[in-house]
């Protein structure tokens, strides 16, 4: 009786099974990279109506964060400023730029500007901006170094297991309130230390952190 | 969400054509189609603890075209969780402001003081408001009707507010302009009239005030089916005016309710309910209560709170006032005990009343005869009461009259030519006006201008219709039951175009371009001292304008007039004003159809109450139709048989069977009883009841009411099945006696002994620990809580089908028994919503964790983590989990205007997830940041639930049981309370006081209390 | 072959209840286990077409109420508050049991030496794939978001979440999952000897590169052959502690809750035996046409069907004995809710029928088989185990449907009333797993050829009563009654 | 007992891609007799080909007994250790929540799922180590070279002594092979 197979069937068996496995590994490990960068569109930059340079304005000019996002203390949302705000300063400086029609139609028009939102949040997570800025979370922490970006883009994958990992130990993040807005923060080595004692004096309620009720509702 | 509704207001452009369109094709088959496959053959005898299946319907889709239709005008909702159905969510647009408005920071609602006019009387409400968009109204504390405490009518008024289906366009010609023109002609014209509501507001009778000027012969009629007659024509008859009486439930040891319903009818229920409730208060054997006896035909929710209730026709209060008031001692009444009224009782009753010495009330119904108003009043002056607990003052409306009689004398001025053109402003008596006085006809044949919120059947037989403003939408003011005067202010610019009353009166007035803001004003620039605009700002502010409270007045009874003979026979009919949708104003609104009636749970529908006697000489069951006669009118009603109903005597209520013309929600939804309702005999009369061919399947969201077995014994199993109730001990209930005899551990608190005992240590709640306590002595069952949790939880209306094979949504509900005597029984109500079990049962058995403590001791509900096993829903021991078997929240991608109402501190949820009570999560952490952000504790009484805000009874105490001395801590330590099912330790943070009546000694004998 | 010779002391045992006929030979059994698997398409039996037919519209059915499912949602079946568990797990707890007779028979059977359980385990063991396949879609499908479903894996996640362990739910993913590849992987390695035999007689090039890929080279060696048996023994172990803790699983996710009826200690053991009791049933439903359609009769003998129908007795009585205890101790107990749930199973208006009735299907309908005459009659075994099948349903509806409707508030009582949906996935399942049935009896051989020789070895040298005769010898030592 | 009489095929083998020499028997007992003589000849390197398990056949080849058991118990320990410790991790240490009040580490409730791990760890062990050992898949074999082997799945039983073995010599053992009373001896090449 003949053998119905090639010898080198078996060799081909062999890499198959093992081609196979490997092939698994990396597929898993590909798609739990994925769904933590690039799906998220993470440090993609994100093209605005108005060719505005957070660089230029935040970066050179050091204008403060509250300047615009004026509700970023009290409220939860850190609002984008209304046309008017633009419109504060450009009635008198490089009115008539090109850049700027579209803010000066808006303002003529009375039709607000539709940006692209870069950090999206799912609708059933209440993110609180004032509870994070009031208990020393800065800017950085999650929107990078708004003052060096002229296009924006999102920073950070905004997953909720990276939101765990500093609700679960703030003391890694947090900094001195007056440091909030500095976008050049650099955490300093003991930070360990430093956020103990912050997490202490801001009276930043471990327990309640990593509780789903903190952020779902 | 936030984000999504900056979204939506900013760039939401109503399509109004599109919601049309949708509308329009919304004729689907009826509802209950197919629920007869269901047999219910059984007797009334059984109907308490018959058990109707909840069947389920093979319905072709989901929610069928009308439901879904009707689902939309009543209640939609942005898709919180659009990435459980959406996997990958698309970018959206940021769309901020072109010029930010004052004030608002985005995402902080803003809260503004108004008042919802409800039959010409107003009842203070303060309106939250997300970016624009009145997302919800709670009560007022300062407003004297409210005192911060709400009514489902006025939860459910800001859907009213979106709702789809109010008329959005000026009939009969092309703009306002040649409506105003068109109106001014007919004034100018002779024979022009003025057909409005109950007319308390200041500036409205300004307005006509100035349009009689303007044209002098105009007549002015007022006709609404919310206005007491007979209270009216009472004080006329005891006084020779028409005074306001005002009750002081506070103060009173006794009270006497002749047929009056004063915790759920008229404009000052809610005032009433709290200073009843205050009175009633009882935390521990010290505390005492007040004793209400009350004498109905129909079960109220006040017959259900009685100590004594007495079940008697309602042709025979005007006999036992009779009595009791010869007993008192009141020149030329007299009056003999019908043989159905317990005598021994009776005369217990008056001796309570005398020793009262003044603290006592007796309060007539509203619609009993106005001798037996005159009766109460005398009874009040001769026990003293009046100083004390009765008082006194000038009738607060512009022009008090008897409106049954303003709509007889319309209809006659019409057909006798003298009017021939009628402005009408808001009212819709073509459907609720007197069946006899056969007003349509009359109205169909002049010039009519109607204005009004819906294309009504009034609206539909006018020659103009425009569109009117929801109170949210305009300025304006109106008085409280006391007088006391609010002014309304607007939290959005009117969504359909629509013209608020004093607009139209302007335009009469030839001033078609008046604002209502100035109109109001101009009301008080005459008459203010001092600053105007501090005046403005403070009474706006306020919600009321301090010192308009009417002065008391004296008044001298006049001499009792002969004692009237009211027409009775085989069968009396009474008809009342439904307990949710009034006179049918509000039949379009999803919330208010969907929330169980009181005492039956009935849904979507209204019914004849029938006593089981009478059903058993009729031979009907529940579900049957029977055919109503009066005179030569007759409508088919099914029945309904109600406990505690007198014999021989049918309630029907109002405002239901509103044909094609309420709008997709009302419409086919019940009868319609105005059709057997005559001038002369609007609120009782007498007809024939007949059974009729035909079944109707009424649906309620329960079907167990047996508290105990009446034969006593449980040797069989059907009285087994009746008495289980009693035996799992879930309605704990005593007497204030037996409080007194055994103070520390009353032993119907606690009839087993409960050792709690766990292997497992326990959590330790070091920072806060929220806890609940509701008060079942006080609880009147009035839904209240219910649809404030709806409004505030974005709770779907998913449509009588759907609650018919039970799945409907609310998060609390309030769980009714009937205990005793078929005949008489006592009520008991328990509103139940999720415990937040320290041990909860449905939490180890969520596979995903979707269910989890938190911290604080909340039971968490994690919608996007659930992937609805419904497990946690079975192993609830108080089922009170809600699951979103189909999609009845609306999704962004079909959202239309109506989304906007939602609340945007709430996810909204998808198909497929579970939701229950969360404590209001969403106002514990928005207190907690405020609190944080300010670097302080949450105070006690800072966070309230949305169910506690609204309870008129204040019988829900939420809050901090970690903080010393709060009001929840002190209710905890009660000697009264108790945890439902405790003995499964699951350690429930919400826990009851045990139900106390206050029963006259003298009829108490053992523990049976004689009725 | 040489004729047997058969110890003197064994008593002789009628033919009807020899595990295999006299005369088979190695090749005999070969033929008798190959023939229909080796068919050409063309010579398949008319009776396979209608049935696989009539199977596969039921998958039809299927996938229609599946797609229905999955675009309306659970609100278009019968579920609803309290019911909040209708069909679905019904369904799912029926299928799980009667996927357990099949690896009973093959591992239990295997390590207590009963050698009349090889000529039907393999039909066996594909009855509890099979079954294991339908009732494993059922949680998924009955949960309200079908597509997160993979949440009750632990795998890694973006969330930095994990399933909630302490779940019997998630027991259940463990259980099901564990017991479906074990089950296959069993199935798998007893079929491997059995394809080389096929690839060995085949005639088409096709079916050689088919069953020659599917056997992996098997070449009979002895090393082969030593670690193969060894390996299949500790499959057998694996399987039978697994088969037991599976449908204990199942009923803990009753047992471990709080709803009276439910909260049972009694629950495991009686979930176990009645699944082996359904099982059994299933397999005589399957094996008693399976035999005669392929003439099997020679090797799946009275005698196997015989010690089903008995055990099927055994098991019975057993989940009766449960039912009785189940009313004792909620009468026992004295707590209210247990007491009146028992009473409204056994009373109550809209319920009762289902009680009396699964009382009869599961403990009266089976009292026959105490006669032997009955056990040796197919039509009766067969109708019998049609009833048994039946009352086994009834009592899911009992515990899951009738036990919900009434708990502990009144308040909140409700009904149940199944939608057509609901009877088009349950039947539409029975398609599904009938489809697989018939696919498998033609592609696969229905009888393990390889272990059937092992006996034709043993019948040729010791008589097929050997172990018989073992067993009476060593129990007449101890003084037992054989 | 044989009723079939020997014959032997000479197929014209180089002696490099020669795999060894096949004897085909009938019965097992033939076999185990053939296996048993060759033993003592003193052949190591021989190996059995039957259609189904034949009782202290593998001694008389002279195969060592199996180890795995012993793999399979060492794999079911370490199924039971990750079944307890993904539990106790996810619960304890990765995301301690209050779950209806129990302990975080309630460790009755991770029985099943552990004894669930340790089935499924021993189970596929036992599987797939005895594929692997046995180099499965292997569609080829030199063996599947003999004449007539097809019924080696069906009714007959070969005895090969293979051309590695150092004592192996084509004719003497062919020879050798021949006293066994086969029903047939083939050459195999590779």
């Amino acid at each position: 009786m003949p053998n119905y197979f090639p010898p080198n069937s078996n060799a081909f068996a062999k890499w198959l099974i093992w081609g196979g496995v490997v092939f698994t590994i990396l597929l898993v490990t590909s798609l739990t990279v994925f769904a933590r960068t690039f799906n998220n569109k993470v440090g993609v930059p994100v093209a605005q109506p108005v060719a505005f340079s957070h660089a230029l304005h935040s970066g050179q000019m050091g204008i403060d964060c509250r300047y615009c996002h004026t509700s970023v203390e009290v409220a939860a949302s850190a609002n984008v400023p209304s046309t008017e705000v633009c419109m504060a300063c450009h009635s008198q400086i490089r009115v008539g730029s090109p850049q700027l029609a579209n803010v000066q139609q808006s303002w003529d028009t009375n039709t607000p500007i539709e940006w692209n939102r870069v950090y999206d949040v799912a609708d059933y997570v209440y993110f609180n901006h004032s509870a994070h800025i009031n208990k020393g979370m800065g800017c950085s922490e999650c929107h990078g170094q708004m003052n060096r970006m002229e296009a924006v883009w999102k920073n950070e994958p905004m997953t909720m297991g990276w939101c765990l990992e500093c609700h679960r130990n703030p003391a890694s993040r947090v900094r001195p309130r007056e440091e909030v807005f500095n976008m050049e923060y650099r955490r300093p080595e003991n930070q360990a230390e430093l956020g103990a004692v912050l997490v202490a004096e801001y009276n930043i309620n471990l327990e309640k952190l990593p509780q789903c009720s903190t952020c779902h509702r | 969400m936030i984000k999504e509704a900056e979204n939506k207001i900013n760039n939401s452009t109503l399509d109004i054509a599109a919601v049309r369109e949708k509308l329009s094709k919304s004729q689907g088959k009826a509802y209950w189609l197919g629920l007869e496959e269901l047999s219910n053959t059984s007797e009334f005898q059984e109907f308490l603890n018959e058990e109707f299946p909840r069947q389920s319907v093979a319905y072709e889709n989901s929610v069928d075209r009308r439901d879904f239709l009707k689902l939309l005008g009543a209640s939609l909702a942005l898709a919180g969780l659009t990435s459980c159905v959406r996997p990958v969510r698309p970018s959206e647009k940021i769309v901020p402001y072109v010029k930010a408005p004052e004030e608002m920071v985005p995402g902080r609602p803003l809260f503004f003081a108004s008042a919802i006019n409800q039959g010409g009387y107003a009842m203070g409400v303060i309106a939250e408001s997300h970016q624009g968009r009145p997302t919800r109204v709670e009560g007022n504390p300062d407003h004297p009707a409210s005192l911060g405490a709400m009514d489902v009518t006025t939860s459910a008024s800001v859907l009213g507010l979106y709702d789809p289906d109010r008329s959005q366009t000026i009939v009969g010609g092309a703009d306002f302009a040649a409506f105003a023109t068109a109106l001014q002609g007919a004034a100018g014209g002779s024979g022009f009239a003025i057909l409005t509501e109950t007319v308390t507001s200041p500036t409205l009778a300004r307005q006509l005030a100035q349009v009689f000027e303007a044209y002098p012969q105009t007549r002015w009629y007022q006709y609404d089916q919310l206005h007491n007659d007979n209270t009216l024509e009472g004080s006329r008859l005891a006084f020779g005016e028409p005074v306001t009486t005002r009750y002081d439930f506070n103060q009173a040891d006794v009270i006497i309710s002749l047929g009056a319903d004063f915790l759920g009818e008229g404009p000052a229920r809610i005032r009433y309910t709290k200073d009843f409730s205050r009175r009633r208060k009882v935390l521990s054997a010290e505390n005492t209560m007040s004793r209400l006896y009350v004498m109905e035909s129909t079960p109220t929710i006040t017959g259900a709170m009685a100590d004594h209730r007495v079940t008697i026709r309602p042709s025979q209060i005007v006999a036992v006032a009779g009595y009791l008031a010869g007993e008192l001692g009141v020149a030329g009444a007299e009056g003999a005990l019908p043989e159905n009224v317990n005598a021994e009782l009776v005369e217990a009753l008056l001796a309570d009343l005398q020793a009262a010495n003044g603290r006592s009330i007796v309060i007539p119904g509203d619609g009993e005869a106005p001798y037996v108003h005159a009766l109460a009043h005398a009874m009040n002056s001769a026990l003293g009461s009046v100083g004390t607990t009765v008082f006194y003052h000038e009738n607060v409306e512009a022009q008090p009259v008897n409106h049954t009689e303003q709509i007889r004398a319309l209809t006659a001025a019409i057909s006798a030519g003298e009017v021939t053109s009628l402005l009408v402003l808001g009212a819709n008596p073509l459907y609720t006006a007197p069946i006899d006085l056969n007003f349509a006809e009359a109205y169909s044949g002049i010039t009519t201008f109607h204005v009004g919120q819906y294309f009504d059947e009034t609206a539909a037989r006018s020659t103009w219709h425009v569109p009117q403003t929801h109170y949210l939408e305009t300025w304006s003011d109106a008085r409280a039951f006391d007088g006391t005067v609010t002014i309304m202010q607007p939290l959005i610019s009117p969504f359909y175009n629509g013209k608020s009353d004093h607009e139209i009166l302007a335009a009469l007035l030839g001033d078609a371009e008046a604002t209502s803001f100035q109109i109001v004003q101009d009301t008080y620039t005459a008459n203010v001292q001092g600053d105007f605009d501090d005046f403005w700002r403070q009474s706006v502010f306020a919600g009321v304008i301090a010192g308009t409270q009417a002065p008391l007045t004296e008044v001298t009874l006049a001499s009792l007039p002969e004692t009237p003979t009211l027409s009775s026979g085989e069968y009396e009919i009474q008809f009342k004003l439904d307990p949710s949708i009034l006179d049918g104003r509000y039949a379009n609104n999803g919330w208010l159809q969907e929330v169980p009636k009181p005492l039956t749970k009935i849904v979507w529908d209204n019914v004849a109450f029938i006593a089981p006697a009478t059903a058993e000489t009729l031979g009907v069951s529940n579900h049957d139709i029977v055919t109503l006669t009066v005179g030569e009118n007759s409508v088919n009603a099914p029945v309904w048989i109600m406990p505690g109903q007198a014999a021989n005597t049918v309630t029907v209520h109002l405002g239901f069977g509103r044909g094609e013309n309420a709008g997709h929600t009302a419409n086919g939804v019940g009868f319609n009883a105005n059709v057997i309702r005559t001038s002369d005999t609007p609120w009782q009369t007498v007809g024939g009841v007949t059974r009729a061919a035909g079944r109707h399947k009424i649906v309620t969201t329960q079907i167990h009411w047996r508290y105990d077995s009446p034969s006593g014994e449980n040797d069989t199993w059907a009285d087994y099945k009746d008495s289980t109730t009693q035996r799992r001990h879930i309605i704990r209930h005593g007497t204030l006696a037996e409080l007194q005899a055994e103070p520390e551990y009353p032993k119907f608190v606690h009839p087993v002994a409960e050792e709690a005992s766990d292997l497992y240590p326990d959590f330790a709640y070091t920072s806060y620990k929220w806890g609940m306590v509701v008060d079942m002595t006080v609880c009147t069952g009035c839904n209240a809580c219910v649809v404030a949790c709806q409004s505030e939880n974005n709770i779907p209306v998913v449509g009588k089908k759907q609650v018919a094979v039970g799945r409907e949504m609310h998060w609390i509900r309030i769980d009714t028994y009937y205990g005793g005597d078929l005949d008489n029984p006592e009520f008991y109500m328990q509103p139940v919503a999720c415990m937040h079990c320290e041990k909860a049962p449905c939490e180890p058995v969520c596979p995903v964790g979707a269910t989890v403590h938190d911290n604080e001791g909340l039971n968490v509900m994690v919608y996007n983590r659930c992937v609805g096993t419904r497990y946690c829903s079975n192993n609830c021991p108080y089922k009170v989990r809600r699951y979103n078997f189909l999609q009845y929240a609306e999704l962004t991608s079909t959202a239309t205007e109506l989304s906007l109402m939602q609340n945007p501190d709430v996810t909204v949820r998808s198909r497929g997830v579970m939701e229950k009570c969360s404590y209001c999560t969403q106002r514990i952490q928005q207190g907690y940041i405020r609190a944080e952000n300010q670097g302080r504790k949450i105070a006690d009484g800072e966070v309230v639930t949305a169910c506690q805000s609204a309870c008129p009874a204040e019988a829900i105490i939420f809050g901090d049981m970690n903080t010393e001395g709060s009001a929840i801590s002190s209710h905890k330590g009660s000697v009264l309370n108790y945890a439902l099912l405790g003995e499964l330790n699951t350690v429930p943070r919400s826990t009851y006081l045990a139900r106390l009546r206050n029963p006259n000694p003298g009829l108490v004998t053992g523990t049976e209390v004689q009725s | 072959m040489a004729t047997a010779r058969r110890p003197q002391d064994v008593p002789k045992i009628d033919e009807t209840n020899r595990v295999i006929a006299r005369g088979e030979t190695y090749a005999s059994i070969d033929d008798v286990v190959s023939q229909p698997v080796e068919e050409t398409p063309f010579k398949t039996p008319r009776w396979w077409f209608v049935g696989i037919t009539i199977a596969g519209l039921g998958l039809v059915m299927y996938l229609v109420s599946v797609i229905k499912l999955l675009t309306t949602g659970i609100g278009a079946f019968g579920n609803n508050q309290p019911t909040a568990w209708g069909f679905f797990i019904i369904n799912f707890v029926w299928w799980i049991g009667i996927g357990h007779a099949g690896t009973l028979i093959s591992a239990a059977l295997l390590l207590f030496r009963q050698p009349w359980r090889t000529s039907i385990n393999r039909a066996a063991e594909a009855m509890t794939i099979f079954a294991v396949v339908c009732a494993g879609l059922y949680p998924i499908l009955h949960i309200g978001r079908q597509w997160v479903f993979y949440w009750l894996f632990p795998y890694p996640n973006t969330f930095g979440l994990w399933p909630q362990f302490r779940s019997p739910l998630d027991w259940d993913v463990f259980a099901i999952s564990t017991y479906a590849s074990v089950s296959i992987l069993f199935w798998y390695i007893g079929l491997i000897p059995d394809f080389a035999t096929l690839r060995d007689r085949a005639r088409h090039s096709f079916m050689r590169w088919f069953y020659g890929i599917l056997c992996l080279g098997w070449n009979g060696s002895t090393k082969a052959w030593q670690r193969y048996m060894r390996a299949y023994l500790i499959l057998a172990a694996c399987s039978f502690p697994l088969v037991l803790s599976v449908h204990s699983t199942i009923a803990m996710d009753f047992a471990t809750s709080q709803v009276p009826g439910w909260n049972n200690t009694i629950m495991p053991p009686y979930f176990v035996a009645g699944a082996v009791f359904a099982g059994f049933a299933m397999v005589l439903i399957l094996i008693i046409p399976l035999r005669k359609s392929f003439g099997l009769e020679k090797i799946v003998t009275m005698r196997h069907l015989d010690n089903s129908a008995k055990l099927m007795l055994a098991t019975g009585m057993v989940v009766v004995y449960g039912y009785f205890v189940e009313v004792f101790m909620a009468w026992y107990s004295g707590v209210e809710f247990e007491r009146y749930m028992i009473f409204n199973r056994m009373f109550g208006e809209q319920d009762a029928w289902a009680f009396w009735a699964l009382i009869f299907c599961n403990g009266i309908a089976i009292q026959p088989l105490w006669s032997k005459r009955v056990r040796q009659n197919t039509t009766w075994l067969f109708i019998i185990s049609i009833i048994v099948s039946i009352g086994m349903w009834l009592e899911r509806y009992v515990i899951v449907v009738v036990t919900l409707k009434r708990d502990f508030l009144p308040s909140s009582w409700g009904g149940f009333n199944p939608t057509f949906w609901d009877f088009s996935l349950y039947f539409g399942s029975i398609g599904l797993f009938f489809t697989l049935w018939f696919l498998f009896v033609r592609l696969l051989p229905s009888v393990a050829s390889s272990e059937m020789k092992e006996l034709v070895y043993h019948d040729s040298h010791h008589g097929s009563d050997y172990f018989e005769a073992a067993r009476a010898e060593e129990f007449k030592e101890k003084g037992l009654p054989v | 007992m044989s009723a079939v009489t020997a014959y032997t095929t000479t197929a014209n083998v180089a002696p490099e891609d020669l795999y060894g020499v096949v004897a085909e028997f009938t019965t097992v007992e033939g076999i185990m007799a053939a296996a048993e003589k060759a033993k003592k000849a003193g052949y190591k390197r021989m190996e059995s080909y039957t259609p189904f398990a034949v009782e202290g056949l593998d001694e008389a080849v002279g195969h060592e007994p199996t180890r795995l058991g012993w793999v399979v118990f060492w794999m079911g320990i370490t199924g039971f250790a990750t079944g307890f410790f993904m539990q106790w991790y996810s619960n304890v240490v990765f995301y301690p929540l209050n779950i209806g009040g129990k302990p975080l580490n309630s460790w009755p409730n991770w029985i099943v799922i552990t004894f669930e791990c340790t089935i499924l760890f021993s189970a596929f062990t036992a599987g797939l180590f005895m594929l692997g050992r046995n180099g499965f898949p292997r569609p080829y074999h030199s063996i599947f070279n003999t004449p007539g082997f097809e019924r080696a799945s069906r009714d007959r039983f070969f005895l090969c002594i293979e051309a590695r073995d150092e004592k192996f010599d084509l004719d003497e053992t062919k020879d050798f092979m021949e006293t066994l009373d086969p029903v047939r001896v083939s050459e195999v090449e590779r």
